[in-house]
């Protein structure tokens, strides 16, 4: 155990416990949904928190994507959908229909665990989020792809190949250049689906860096498998098990000493 | 970075500002969107009103055509006489020309054509396939015109040295021919069955120490098989709608025989016949067209919804 | 095969004419109507569309008699009481141009060495039903004893309907008779079977001289070989020569100009083509009446 | 056991030389029948055929009339087809609900592939050149054969729209994209190549397609080039058909259909290398 | 570290040290491999030891399982592979080409990341390799599918649906299955590929007490990326980071005391 402790020290994890105060971003409560008849989400109660970033950790099929997904309403692609309870975006209650999701979607960006670049230049794929909102004036345009692509450290590595193909560029960098592309609409949130699990070391570092250099402007949901990625750049953390939330808490707390015997189990490799 | 004051302006706001003002402009934007799955289904529903369209079209001249000559007459009849002093309207000599032609072209283009396919999906290297692929497919481009040609020309002179008796119009000739016309079609839709067979398995199979032959035979066949069976029906209905190639080398004579040697006509020659010929509007001939195309359509029918049975059963499977 | 358009603006009458000839009908009639049709566009008037198709004589009725129908109908046979009564209830004005003479031709294959010559009656009792004659030993005990083929083109064409109506006169022809629609199939099947014997036009024959020997028929008075001279008006063939015809929708003639024309430089020129197409001559003084005729509707 | 793999090993590379032996047996026919074809035609095929006007006699025939009237059959085709096969494929796999009528019309379609061609000729005939009494000029001919290669069209179109990377779609989804928006700027780019794949092979189809126009009734004769789509027409594979069916009457015609396949087959292997140049260009960049 | 440490003694790690002494049964020398131009193996050294458990840990895309796939030449199945360098199996070069690969296959078996059985009865599918071999005799395969499914601890499960499909399985069921039907032709080796990693905790277990049952007649070398999996269960653990092995020891030391600060790295979640 002492491991892990000494581990979150080294990332200055301190802070967190100055955060609790932060009010919600996302409230979920009794959030069930089913693929067909696979039921997925299991009465789940979660709230993520304003300029925190939260990290979802849990095996394989738990259903950590499809909560990410539910935030953003990107699990209604799937056909044959269902949802039921309660899930509000600033006091606002986004599984109504009434509300559109293009709004919301723009608000809250998302990222995969494999990097999507469009096939277009990487000017136009940070541009992509600002055109179809309607910004056509090349020069604002031009600010804002310059400003998003600072955010994401990326800015120096592209500048001079900014209209050649996002195809070009490392799977790192692409990684960077979708979050550039989310951070061009000026989101509130950025959900985060294993964002670096096809990455290398490095390239993961960067990442992260990257995460941590934001986290004060945008509020983070980041699914990983990694835990000690979680333990390393997460305030908070839920554990997933089978479409049911086992336990949510303070990072520190849920790799520290976590009040469920399964979250421990699985913290410590004995599954999954 | 050169700044023109429009930006200056604009960049007081911040850019979720500005996308919130340009979301107020949007009224037209959403009604156009919200047209757009409308004004695509109706583009769709013209497939479906082609259908209708030749449903009600053969439909509808066939009962015109069944109030002139009962349906008894005509689907036990073998004898088919339309422009005779005493016509008579049996269509079974139609249908023995052609599911004569079909059985002989799928006795070529099966066998042969599923040996291409394992061929290309199990053994063929990569640049093999890359050379015979496209070349088969060039031969499922061919006109039928052009086969027809070929038969007529080259494969009819060519069997008559072979079988004597055999007339300067058959029905094994233009058989043989849609034969190889359908290779491809069943080669390439049988290749897809069994490359659409998980690689999981087969290298299941494969760390096990089986040959390729053992593979294709014990675990690829066995799970493509309802694809399979899916290609050689639709091969079928390809073979039975064949028009030109039946046309231009198997005459015109209306036999009742099972005699491969001999002419024999089929649905889709007598179509050509009738409406190239002395059909006139409003004769009882010129209806026994529409009630022939109508046979055929179901005919064909039948054949592609059992195909499409049959391979859905097979995709149910993985 | 093209380039002339430019002398033949030159060449052409006073009147250049434009607009569309719509021709449909007989098979049997097509070469040489499609020869004629190219000729007139090339030497005549290059700007005027003469279409020949080729339906069938009743097919092609069928198309002449509605409104707005074809211009010319093709046919190798005369139009029947029926078609006239209805061109009547149409209000359509026909009239019929005889264009050539055609020979029936019955043709053997090149092997066969015994069935050169025969009579009329021979032929009958081959192609009818219950002729008693099914193998070639059955006419002459010295000849082969095999099974003979009889074929010929189907009800589709005026070709049968004269062979049944004049050669046989509406006796039943035999089951065994092979009935094709297409006039190649025939030649084929004959040009490849020794046993093969065939009835056509004249011009399938003597286009196919390489592939096919004609029978000689016996109408009387010693063999006669089928040729443009003997299948001519009151040639040695005679029996078995009919006409074949245009029929002008005369409405059409008298509204469209290039109709006319076309029907007035046919009339002119189809005794210079008949020929070529293997059809034998029709006499001038028919030609002169229908000219006349044609010549009366330009005022 | 050594013994068994040795007798399996034999078996196996004995069937394999089998299935090579029936794959070549297809190219074997293949190759027979260019050889064939372009023995009889070659000798004919000049210059003057290509352009020249349709003709009674072997020697000054031309097939320029034929071509032309296969270019105004297709510029009736081409957009026709992509406009309303496109359009369909787009709705059946991005906006319909799968459901019943999402499967009906799916249905309804795979059963008009199979549909024979001569059955779309009676069908134009019966529609566009009699009821909608367009007689058999080349928009009639267009039309049915519209009708006829559609489902191919969509089907390869859908195929194409399937095959782009759901991740592309789900990122501009991601970012507040509308549907259009996302077809549009995303989806449809990227499909493109794959649809245009399809309906080159789908097009080179209705240019070798004979059945339909038998039926609607394509004049033997006709010596004008056509100047449009509302004009009387001719097109390649009658051509071929015309002079099949006279070789009796000609025989050099035979020749001249030999030549005219030689010039179809050269424009529908352009078109073919067209489409697996486009392919093999952009398969798997994504 | 402590935590590492701690969890190797709940396993008996002790063992291991008594093994060293164990022949190879793979040696590879300097083997190289590309896909096209993709430098997928770089200049391999390792041998794997008879009747041990070789773990083979590494993060994704590192070439683990193109080395395992080559050790029974499934890799040539990929078309456009170059191989160059040694690799013998038992003393005998398996890269030379006269030696036909299904012997080798027959003696070396194979565990996939997802279950695989084919689409027959789970009879069928444990008998498919002894009939491949020519065992036709009925009693014969009777005995060797029961021995099979009792090795692979199946046996009470299925014996009573032994003709019924294997696709009414469940996936970890479908696994063992999978093992069993490598053990019914008798391999020497059996190659594992992420066995567990689409499995739930339960499956996990059972398969990890599989492979502890059947470790003293069988070598085995397995593929996961579960770093406490290889700690359980493996002898020997080698590091490969790519297409390179970065080390390659006894597990306890390199889980506790590795010579590399890349593998350092790795094992504690730096990276990967
Ligand atoms: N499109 C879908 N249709 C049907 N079932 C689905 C679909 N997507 C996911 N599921 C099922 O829902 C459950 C949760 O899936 P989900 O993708 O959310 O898991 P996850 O925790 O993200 O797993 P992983 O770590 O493998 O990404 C799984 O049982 C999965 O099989
Ligand atoms: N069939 C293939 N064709 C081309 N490149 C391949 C192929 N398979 C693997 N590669 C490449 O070879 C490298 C090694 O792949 P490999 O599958 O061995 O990795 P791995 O360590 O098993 O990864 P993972 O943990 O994701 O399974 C990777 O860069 C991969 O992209
Ligand atoms: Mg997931
Ligand atoms: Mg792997
Ligand atoms: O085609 P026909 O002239 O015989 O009617």
């Amino acid at each position: 155990m002492t491991l892990l402790i000494d581990r979150k020290e080294d990332v200055q994890f301190g802070v967190m416990e100055n955060k609790s105060w932060r009010k919600p971003v996302y409230e979920t409560h009794g959030l069930n949904l089913w693929y067909g008849t696979t039921h997925a989400l299991k009465n789940i109660d979660l709230s993520i928190n304003e300029k925190e970033v939260t990290a979802i950790i849990g095996p394989s099929g738990c259903g950590k994507s499809t909560y990410l997904k539910t935030l953003n309403r990107m699990v209604e692609m799937v056909p044959n959908v269902h949802i039921s309870g309660s899930l509000s975006f600033k006091g606002e209650n986004i599984l109504d229909k009434s509300m559109p999701v293009e709004l919301l979607r723009s608000k809250v960006g998302m990222v995969f665990q494999k990097p999507n670049p469009f096939p277009k230049s990487i000017f136009e794929n940070v541009a992509f989020g600002p055109k179809i909102h309607g910004i056509r004036n090349k020069a604002m345009l031009e600010k804002i792809v310059q400003e998003s692509l600072e955010k994401a450290a990326l800015w120096d590595e592209v500048k001079d190949r900014l209209h050649t193909s996002a195809y070009g560029l490392s799977g790192g960098q692409q990684q960077r250049l979708c979050i550039a592309r989310c951070l061009a609409v000026d989101p509130e949130v950025i959900l985060m689906d294993e964002p670096t699990s096809a990455l290398d070391p490095v390239s993961t570092l960067k990442v992260e860096e990257l995460i941590d250099s934001i986290k004060n402007d945008v509020t983070i949901a980041i699914v990983t498998h990694n835990m000690q990625q979680a333990a390393r750049i997460s305030d908070r953390t839920a554990f997933f098990l089978n479409g049911d939330v086992i336990e949510c808490d303070a990072t520190s707390k849920i790799f520290n000493n976590p009040s469920d015997k399964l979250t421990d189990d699985y913290i410590n490799g004995r599954f999954g | 970075m050169h700044i023109n004051h429009d930006i200056t302006e604009n960049s007081e706001k911040s850019i979720r500002e500005l996308i919130e003002q340009k979301r107020q402009q949007r009224n037209f934007k959403e009604m156009f969107e919200k047209s757009i799955p409308t004004f695509l289904f109706l583009i769709a529903s013209i497939s479906i009103l082609t259908t209708i369209g030749i449903i009600y079209t053969l439909l509808s001249e066939t009962i015109e055509f069944f109030k002139r000559v009962p349906m008894t007459d005509f689907f036990t009849g073998t004898v088919l006489k339309p422009l005779s002093q005493t016509p008579e309207f049996g269509v079974l000599p139609l249908i023995m020309g052609t599911l004569t032609s079909s059985v002989i072209a799928m006795l070529v283009a099966a066998p042969i054509g599923l040996m291409s396919a394992i061929y290309l999906s199990q053994y063929a290297s990569d640049k093999v396939r890359k050379v015979f692929k496209p070349l088969l497919e060039l031969l499922a481009g061919i006109p039928t015109i052009v086969y027809g040609f070929f038969a007529f020309t080259f494969v009819t002179p060519l069997l008559r040295q072979l079988i004597p008796g055999l007339e300067a119009t058959n029905i094994l000739s233009p058989g043989i021919v849609m034969g190889v016309m359908i290779i491809p079609m069943i080669a390439s839709l049988s290749e897809d069955a069994m490359s659409s067979v998980p690689n999981s398995m087969r290298e299941g199979a494969l760390g096990l120490g089986a040959t390729k032959l053992e593979v294709t035979r014990k675990v690829v066949i066995p799970a493509a098989l309802s694809g399979i069976i899916a290609s050689f029906v639709l091969g079928i209905s390809r073979a039975i709608g064949e028009t030109m190639i039946v046309t231009i080398a198997s005459g015109s004579t209306k036999n009742f025989t099972f005699d491969i040697t001999q002419s024999m006509q089929t649905m889709t020659a007598y179509i050509v016949e009738v409406t190239g010929g002395d059909a006139a509007t409003g004769s009882t001939i010129y209806y026994s067209l529409y009630a022939v195309a109508m046979t055929l359509f179901v005919f064909t029918l039948l054949m592609n919804l059992l195909a499409r049975r049959i391979s859905r059963k097979f995709r149910e499977e993985y | 095969a093209c380039g002339t358009d430019e002398n033949q603006s030159e060449n052409s009458n006073a009147t250049e004419l434009e607009g569309s000839v719509v021709i449909d009908g007989s098979g049997t009639v097509y070469p040489l109507m499609a020869k004629i049709a190219e000729e007139y566009m090339i030497n005549e008037q290059g700007n005027v569309s003469v279409e020949v198709s080729r339906a069938g004589t009743s097919a092609g009725f069928k198309k002449f008699l509605v409104e707005n129908g074809t211009d010319f109908n093709d046919a190798s046979r005369q139009i029947k009481d029926e078609e006239a009564a209805e061109a009547d209830a149409l209000g359509i004005e026909v009239k019929e141009l005889k264009v050539a003479l055609d020979g029936l031709t019955f043709v053997i294959n090149k092997e066969n060495d015994w069935a050169k010559e025969l009579t009329p009656e021979q032929l009958i009792s081959i192609f009818k039903a219950d002729g008693g004659v099914t193998k070639w030993s059955d006419i002459n005990p010295e000849w082969p004893d095999t099974e003979i083929k009889p074929m010929g083109p189907n009800e589709n064409h005026g070709t049968y309907e004269f062979f049944y109506e004049n050669v046989l006169e509406k006796q039943d022809l035999a089951d065994t008779v092979n009935l094709q629609q297409d006039y190649s199939t025939l030649v084929n099947l004959v040009a490849e079977d020794k046993n093969g014997i065939a009835f056509f036009g004249f011009g399938y024959y003597v286009n196919n001289t390489d592939k096919l020997q004609a029978v000689h028929v016996d109408f009387g008075n010693g063999p006669v070989e089928p040729s443009l001279d003997t299948i001519a008006e009151d040639g040695d063939y005679a029996d078995f020569t009919r006409p074949v015809f245009t029929y002008l929708n005369v409405n059409h003639a008298t509204d469209k100009p290039q109709v006319l024309d076309y029907a007035v430089y046919l009339m002119n020129n189809v005794n210079n083509f008949a020929g070529e197409a293997g059809f034998a001559p029709i006499p001038e003084a028919e030609v002169e009446e229908n000219i006349e005729f044609l010549n009366g509707l330009t005022k | 056991m050594v013994r068994r793999i040795k007798f399996r090993l034999a078996l196996n590379n004995l069937s394999k030389y089998i299935f090579l032996l029936a794959t070549l047996f297809g190219l074997l026919v293949l190759s027979v029948l260019i050889y064939r074809v372009v023995a009889d035609g070659i000798g004919w095929l000049n210059f003057d055929f290509l352009t020249g006007k349709l003709s009674t006699q072997p020697e000054r025939a031309g097939i320029m009339g034929a071509i032309l009237g296969t270019f105004w059959l297709m510029l009736v085709v081409t957009p026709v087809t992509m406009f309303i096969g496109v359009g369909t494929a787009i709705y059946l796999e991005l906006y319909a609900k799968k459901g019943k009528i999402q499967s009906f019309i799916e249905t309804n379609i795979s059963n008009l592939a199979g549909v024979p061609s001569i059955v779309y000729g009676i069908l134009g005939l019966t529609v566009f050149a009699r009821a909608m009494n367009l007689g058999n000029i080349a928009l009639a001919g267009g039309l049915t054969m519209s009708l006829l290669i559609l489902p191919i069209v969509i089907v390869a179109s859908q195929e194409a729209l399937r095959a782009v990377p759901s991740p592309l779609g789900e990122a501009s989804y991601g970012m507040g994209a509308t549907k259009w928006q996302t077809i549009k700027n995303v989806i449809l780019p990227v499909a493109l190549p794959s649809i245009l794949t399809g309906a080159i092979l789908s097009l080179s189809r209705a240019i070798g397609e004979t059945a339909p126009l038998v039926v609607i009734g394509i004049p033997a004769l006709l010596i004008p080039f056509p100047g449009s789509i509302f004009d009387k027409f001719t097109v390649l594979p009658m051509q071929i058909y015309y002079w099949t069916l006279d070789s009796s009457l000609t025989a050099e015609y035979a020749n001249l259909a030999a030549a005219t396949i030689i010039v179809l087959l050269l424009c529908l292997l352009v078109l073919n290398s067209t489409a697996i140049v486009i392919r093999n260009k952009f398969q798997k960049q994504y």
